[in-house]
Parts: C-alpha cells; structure tokens; sequence
C-alpha cells in the first residue's frame, strides 16, 4: 500500500515538501514507515530517531497497524508554548 | 475553550473568556517571544501547527483540567505565523473559587501544552539564519 | 510598582507593565470578589487599608520577590473602597525570563499579600448585613 | 504620656472611632497599651488578643517601647487580596 505522511516544521524543510509517500507492505507497523521514511529520505533519519508519529490525529506506538485510508502524521519534537 | 489564532492575543480578552460568579481567582500565563537565547539573538519568531491534532489535543488539556481541579473557566490561546519580540505566543487563563488550584491549573496546562501539543517555532536568528526548534534534536 | 486605587483594575496595563524585552513569561494573578462564601451570599463588598503602611508593606513584597527570583517586571495593584461581584480586587503580575520564576513568584507575592499587608474587606451580605472579615477572630 | 492609636475596620467600628486615646506609663510597651485598650475598650477585647500592632508603620512586638510621638496603628488580622 502507499501511505502519505503529513511533514512538519524541519522534517518539511528537509523534505523540502508538506507529504510524503512511501509504499509499505500491507498492515505495516508506523515503525515500518518510520525505517521505510529514513531510506527514502536519508536527510530526515536523525530527526526521526525523535519524532512521534500521529495516527487519525492520536499519538500511535511504534506497534501500531496503519492501513491506506489513515491520516499519519510525522511528529517530530514539539516547541510550542 | 481553545483557539488557534494569527491575530494577536489580548490579555484582556482571556481573562473575561474566564469569568465567573463564583471564580474567587484568575490566574492568566502568557508565554511571549524572548529577544535572547542563551548568547543568541532572536529577530523573530514563526509558529506552526497540525491544525486538526494541535486544537484536539488543546481541548483534551482542557477536559483534563477541569477532571483535576475545580475550574469555572479555563481558555488557551496558541499564536500561530509570524511573532515579533514581546508578542504572546501562548495564552493560558483559568479561574477557580480558590486560588491554589488556578496556580495548579495553569502551570499544568502551559507544561503538558510544551510536551504534546503539535505546535512548531521558527527562530529567525538577528544574523540572517533560521532554525526549527525540536528540543533533543542534536543540531 | 505597586498601586493603591480607588479605580477598576485593567488587566491588560497590569500585563503592560511587566513587558520586557528579556521576559519569556508573565503570570499575572486577579483576586476576584465571588458571589458565595461557604453558605452566604455576597452582594458586594468595601475594602480599607491603613494607606503608610499597606503601600511600604506592598513595596516591601515586590523588593523581596525580584531578590528571590530573576524577574524582569513586577507589578501589584490593590483596590479600595467598593466592589461589586465579579471586580477584581487585587492584581499581581510578574515576568521573568522563565515561567517557573514567574508561578513561583507570583504565588508567593498573593500568599504573602494575604497574610501581612494591612488591608481589610467588608462583606456586604445578600440578607442586608454587613461584616468585617478578620480571619481567626471568631464572630 | 498619651498615645493615639489608629484603628481600622471592626476595631473602628466597635470603638466608633478612627483612633483611641490611650493614657500610659512613660516607656509603656506594646503589650502594656494592648491591656488598657481593652480595659478602655471591652467591646474590643476579643479582637485586641488576635491584632497585631505596628509603630511607624512596622509591625511591634508586645516588648516594644512606645513613645508619645510614635505613630501607632492597631491592625486586626488582614482580610486583603
């Protein structure tokens, strides 16, 4: 399946776009996507060794099953506030 | 209530969005853009957030709060875009009958907001360059 | 700063006040009058001071917090004479580079105030009955 | 020697007055002056054992030694904030 995962603050920047796709085997875990992400773009793997992924807008595990029609978002460290 | 807004934050506003007969205390934090940094200089500052989960999780603080301590009013206020030096980029209001537990409240409400909610600044070094911020991130 | 006044506390002018360049957070605290007291019933309350002495006590806070905490602003403001329900009576605000100095501080400023600058309110019960409020005095 | 003492909110009122004049040995303490109010004054006995007093505008100890052109205040516990 291919998912899109929506890229915030420096993971945009170093993405240098506001999605990305990766294509996963299906009912892969997020932290499949994560290891797929890091490949795909290696200028993002030292932020995604600290960032959460949301899964529907809910902090997800990397346990969690993702399947084609979910909202997933890479979450790295927040600094609002 | 909750509100993610580009317009800037007025105390006052926030502080009647808490009123209450029976509030006895009003305590209001307001988290404004600091001009220095450790040694650096900040020229400006822009937030942004993951709109759906940022006013989710904002209102889950809200229920929250009011689980934990007797509120008769609770409004978080989060800037987002472009912030100049002294501007609010966060505004936490709560009222409570009692004074302790507004205290308790807000310092609660501003310390979990830093640890969850999607928000992201911008720091827009006086020298020219720019930087996400991303506590633990090694730069 | 601190202020003895016969006027309507402005929230924001109290935010205003603490602006700084250096500050990161501001906590500004509002004792409001409530309309119920335990079982009783406030219509509205008058509040006295002896003037010397609660302006040089208030003085005398506002020196000890900025010795205690790193701040960057620090302003106090009491009401005097009648209030209706819902006024605020007393207004602390702080600022200071980090916000655990300006919760720490602005909680031991109110704290503090309560317990030893001389100023007394009167309740004006609901039921026509007035009655000065000295705590520990059994009435 | 005589001193004035000013009174404020239930002391005021159970005086009827704004101050009291008190009579007092030459070199009286705080604690001499805390008696002969409320010999002078029993409606305000019961508030004198919980009032603090303060000369020149700082709170005294009962060992205090008072003078007749010493300001002296009686301050009931505070009901501010």
């Amino acid at each position: 399946m291919i998912v899109r995962v929506k890229l915030f603050a420096a993971a945009r920047q170093a993405v240098g776009a506001e999605q990305a796709e990766v294509e996963l085997p299906a009912q892969a875990t997020v932290g499949q996507l994560r290891e797929a992400l890091g490949r795909r773009h290696p200028d993002l793997e030292r932020l995604l060794r600290h960032a959460l992924f949301a899964v529907n807008a809910e902090y997800a595990q990397d346990a969690t099953q993702l399947q084609a029609t979910d909202e997933i978002a890479c979450i790295p460290p927040v600094s609002g506030g | 209530m909750v509100e993610l807004t580009d317009k800037v934050i007025d105390p006052n506003a926030a502080v009647e969005a808490v009123a209450s007969r029976n509030a006895g205390a009003v305590v209001l934090f307001l988290g404004v853009t600091r001009e220095v940094t450790g040694d650096r200089v900040t020229e400006s500052l822009d937030y942004e957030c993951y709109p759906e989960m940022a006013e989710r999780k904002l209102a889950e603080l809200e229920s929250e709060a009011r689980r934990r301590w007797p509120l008769t009013g609770c409004h978080i206020i989060h800037r987002l875009g472009h912030l100049e030096i002294g501007e609010a980029s966060v505004a936490v209001a709560v009222s409570s009958p009692h004074r302790g537990d507004a205290f308790a409240a807000g310092q609660w409400l501003i310390d979990t907001l830093k640890e969850v909610v999607p928000i992201w600044k911008k720091e827009n070094w006086a020298d020219g360059s720019t930087e996400w911020v991303h506590p633990g991130v090694e730069s």
